[in-house]
């Protein structure tokens, strides 16, 4: 009965999504927000059943694998569940003033953002190699169409830049789905992991390699980042905030299921394997924050900033031999996308209220705006890493994690990337509350905005700075049937 | 040689021509073209591989069909970006470099 | 070497000689003949692999409906392009 | 420049991918004999329509949802609705719009008979749809049918009814056999069919929908 649950959540969104549609462009809030307030009790449900009674998996069909399609629901899957539907709630509620106020740009945000969010479910529950590929379509193609949504030819590029990298990834994984197919007869997770080992024919490597490769490119890891800043940075407030919060992690998520599930074999063989997603991480974190202190325009600078905070993910990779080190990944994934959420959801409620989105042009927001300065800052702390949030408990436990194996490269760059996060988050911050206009007539006017989007974004924000004090919760539900 | 691994052969060809294609081609109608030839080849692999001993397997068959299916709601998707773009700007190549501001 | 075998060498040929050709050959217009001639190709290989299944959907889907949308996209563009001429 | 990296690269894996290819021992798996014995209780007798509605219709349902997704997406892509004034019909051939009268009932003929046959044979609700898109363009050029704009309430239901149909079937027997799409065996052929014609004209009508809502887009750049 228990395990319904988890299907529903796949089912929820797809319903109200299609019916969104059928009820017309612009209509669909209405019906999202309730069903999105299930989906986030049914998770709340799952997490409870699978910390109690442990990985819970289910046939689709009543075939089950390798001839039918598993789903399965164990701590890392519900742990991104949890995180998906907990910023998708008040993301919804912003969404709808937001796009009140603005309606042509969300005609069809509700029906796409459902297909989005019923593809993340989908991706995070499933367990058979094919039909994982047709949820990254899923998540991609919606994703894309989400940023194109009645853009200007900016964001047309953007959305452009952001397809041919979608489905670079997508179609590698694809050939790697095909490789593995011709060398096993099967795409079941489950059935593959025993039979992948050290010894697999060459074929399985370079699979596991274009899975990699694809991925990595699916979740901008540095160098392949050069789709996401015009993506993130150029979409309306809600959907930039669903793309970096939610959608990049999904492809994370996957490569790190891949890496620790059917993979293993390989994976634990070639110990050497994880220093190149790490290194890559490495360099992500200075190049992305880098840019984040030299960007004009507010939203590029969070969104070079998501390209910095991606890299954290990746550090993980060389030491994944301790549970410690996939702890601290999902923390990072909790705090960046509550944090990510939280700020591109006051970039939209400072954009709205002064109708521009240059850093120079916040100065006095702090006294017009100052729920909406406050949820930045305290987001920002989340991405520096200060205690309590969450972001520390992430870096906290990475470098505990790095000092255990002996991987002192991997605390310093943690240590050094606070320090070049808390360059760019400052620079806002003096903006919004130390600055004062230089003659008071030059001074931005500011529209008034709705309460709702203000609260949200603090809402968010207030959760990423806080959840490092309820984090042993989370990690326990992670540690639970956790990498099969 | 059976004609399912000779097949499967063209398709890696077609794959590794198709993502060259979309890495390197400007104009954005050959992109979409390029996407479209690496598909092929992936599906090509796919039942190829399948069936290199010579007996048909309709599971990748199956799944071939949905791939199909995906692969031209991809195309049709950039495309309607692609005539959206062009008709606000008359361009059909993407800029150089992203612009940063 | 059977019959088949050579029937087989030569749609392979043909199949990546079409797929060149569509990405490498100047002109668009015949760009996308290619593509839909490549398309027929696959068609032709999905039935030597009795995929009949798969080729039915590539003739009506990949190669009939993307290339009516690719024809469709240029002749709208050529059209455009014709116009602006026309106005300078 | 990144010609110089990305040619040689491409040219060394595709060999290596060849070479790793040919010498690829059998797998340990293999799922033909599975496909064939449980046959008999799936509800078809077409192997390949087995696999996509029974044994792998979760795989069919997301897929749909990409399709209805991109129809979607070209709506929210292709800006607000204009003046209708460049979707009037052409005058058409009147040679043209005979050929499309006379086509119009044997396509349509044609498609029933590729949905029925779906069950034993090659064939099925992908085929069959694809053919009444090809009707509904065939239609739209020789100027019996009007490029789309911004979908009516009753084209929105059409385009989504079939995946809302699946959806719901699957959704029932959720709650009915306690798994997602488990079909009962006694009932599997007429569920699989019922879900088939419910696609084969949403599928006919979003196929369609990527052309035609595409097609009438035909201003100049402004």
């Amino acid at each position: 009965m228990m395990i319904d649950l988890a299907v529903w959540l796949i089912l929820l969104p797809l319903i109200w999504a299609s019916l969104a549609f059928m009820a017309g462009p612009g209509r669909g809030a209405r019906l999202a927000i309730p069903a999105l307030g299930l989906q986030l009790l049914l998770v709340l449900l799952l997490a409870g059943t699978v910390s109690e009674s442990g990985a819970i998996g289910l046939a689709v069909g009543g075939w089950g694998a390798p001839l039918g399609i598993d789903l399965a629901a164990d701590g890392l899957s519900v742990a991104m569940l949890l995180l998906t539907q907990v910023i998708a709630l008040p993301l919804a509620i912003y969404a709808r003033s937001y796009f009140q106020v603005k309606a042509p740009e969300g005609r069809y945000f509700w029906p796409l953002c459902g297909f989005l969010l019923a593809g993340l479910n989908g991706l995070y529950l499933s367990a058979d190699l094919f039909n994982l590929y047709v949820t990254l379509e899923l998540v991609g193609l919606a994703a894309v169409a989400l940023v194109a949504a009645d853009g200007g030819s900016r964001q047309l590029v953007a959305a452009l830049r952001y397809l041919f990298a979608t489905l670079l990834g997508s179609g590698s994984y694809l050939l790697a789905v095909a490789l593995i197919y011709a060398a096993y007869g099967t795409v079941s997770m489950a059935t593959l992991a025993p039979v992948i080992t050290a010894e697999a024919p060459f074929v399985v490597w370079l699979a596991g390699g274009l899975m990699l490769v694809g991925l990595m490119i699916k979740t901008a890891l540095f160098p392949f980042h050069f789709w996401l800043p015009p993506a993130h940075g150029g979409a309306s407030a809600p959907v930039s905030a669903l793309l970096s919060a939610l959608v990049v992690k999904a492809s994370f998520y996957l490569l790190l299921r891949l890496w620790l599930g059917p993979f293993a074999g390989l994976t634990a063989s070639a110990g050497l394997l994880g220093w190149l997603p790490a290194t890559l991480g490495a360099l992500a974190i200075f190049w992305g924050s880098c840019q984040a202190i030299r960007a004009q325009r507010i939203k590029m600078l969070i969104a070079y900033s998501t390209v910095a905070q991606l890299g954290y993910l990746f550090l993980i990779f060389p030491l994944l031999t301790s549970e410690a080190a996939l702890r601290a990944g999902i923390m990072q994934a909790f705090a960046h996308g509550l944090a990510k959420a939280a700020m591109f959801m006051a970039a939209g409620v400072l954009i709205k209220a002064t109708g521009q989105d240059r850093v120079d042009s916040l100065a006095g927001a702090a006294q017009q705006l100052p729920l909406t300065m406050f949820a930045f800052g305290l987001a920002g702390v989340t991405l520096t890493g200060l205690p309590p949030s969450a972001g520390f408990l992430a870096k906290w436990l990475l470098i505990e994690a790095a000092i255990g194996q002996g991987a002192w490269s991997i605390a310093v760059v943690v240590l050094v990337g606070g320090l070049l996060a808390a360059g760019y988050v400052f620079r806002v911050l003096r903006q919004g509350f130390l600055l004062v206009p230089a003659i008071a007539a030059d001074a931005p006017s500011f529209h008034p905005v709705p309460r709702t989007l203000e609260w949200m974004a603090l809402l968010l924000a207030a959760a990423s700075a806080l959840l490092g004090l309820r984090g042993v919760e989370l990690m326990e539900l992670v540690a639970l049937g956790g990498a099969a | 040689m059976t004609s399912g691994l000779l097949f499967a052969c063209v398709g890696a060809g077609l794959f590794v021509m198709g993502g060259s294609g979309v890495l390197l081609l400007k104009h954005l109608l050959r992109r979409i073209l390029a996407f479209n030839l690496m598909g092929s080849g992936a599906f090509l692999v796919l039942v190829g591989m399948a069936q290199r001993h010579g007996i048909a397997d309709p599971v990748t068959q199956a799944m071939v069909l949905t791939g199909i299916v995906v692969a031209v709601a991809a195309t049709a998707l950039a495309l309607a970006l692609v005539r959206h773009l062009y008709r606000l700007s008359g361009k059909l190549e993407l800029p150089e470099a992203a612009d940063d501001d | 070497m059977s019959l088949g075998l050579s029937f087989d060498l030569l749609l392979g040929a043909s199949l990546l000689w079409s797929g060149w050709r569509a990405l490498s050959t100047p002109r668009l217009d015949r760009a996308l003949v290619l593509f839909i001639v490549f398309g027929l190709l696959m068609t032709l290989t999905w039935a030597r692999l009795a995929a009949p299944d798969i080729a039915l959907a590539e003739a009506a889907i990949g190669a009939g409906l993307t290339g009516a949308l690719l024809l469709d996209a240029y002749g709208v563009l050529q059209a455009k392009r014709l116009a602006a001429e026309a106005r300078k | 420049m990144k010609r110089l990296v990305v040619i040689p690269a491409a040219l060394f894996f595709v060999l290596v991918l060849i070479l790793a290819l040919v010498d690829l021992a059998p797998p340990a798996f293999d799922l033909r004999p599975l496909v064939a014995e449980n046959l008999a209780s799936s509800g078809v007798a077409h192997p390949v329509t087995a696999v996509l509605l029974n044994y792998r219709a979760y795989d069919t349902l997301l897929e749909i949802g990409v399709l209805l997704l991109a129809l979607m997406a070209i709506l929210a892509v292709s800006g607000s609705p204009r003046t209708t004034s460049n979707t009037s019909l052409s005058a058409s051939d009147p040679l043209l719009a005979m050929l499309g009268r006379i086509a119009a009932p044997v396509m349509v003929v044609v498609a029933v008979y590729l949905l029925w046959a779906g069950t034993s044979r090659p064939g099925g609700a992908f085929q069959a749809g694809a053919v009444l898109a090809a009707l509904a363009v065939l239609l739209h050029l020789t100027g019996l049918l009007a490029g789309w704009q911004q979908p009516g309430v009753r084209l929105r239901w059409g385009l989504a009814g079939g995946f809302l149909l699946f959806l719901s079937v699957g959704a029932l027997l959720l709650l009915v056999e306690g798994e997602l799409l488990r079909y009962p065996p006694a009932h599997a052929g007429v569920l699989i069919l019922l879900i088939e014609s419910g696609l084969t004209l949403s599928l006919g009508l979003i196929l369609a929908g990527l052309f035609l809502f595409l097609s009438h887009d035909q201003g100049g750049p402004r």
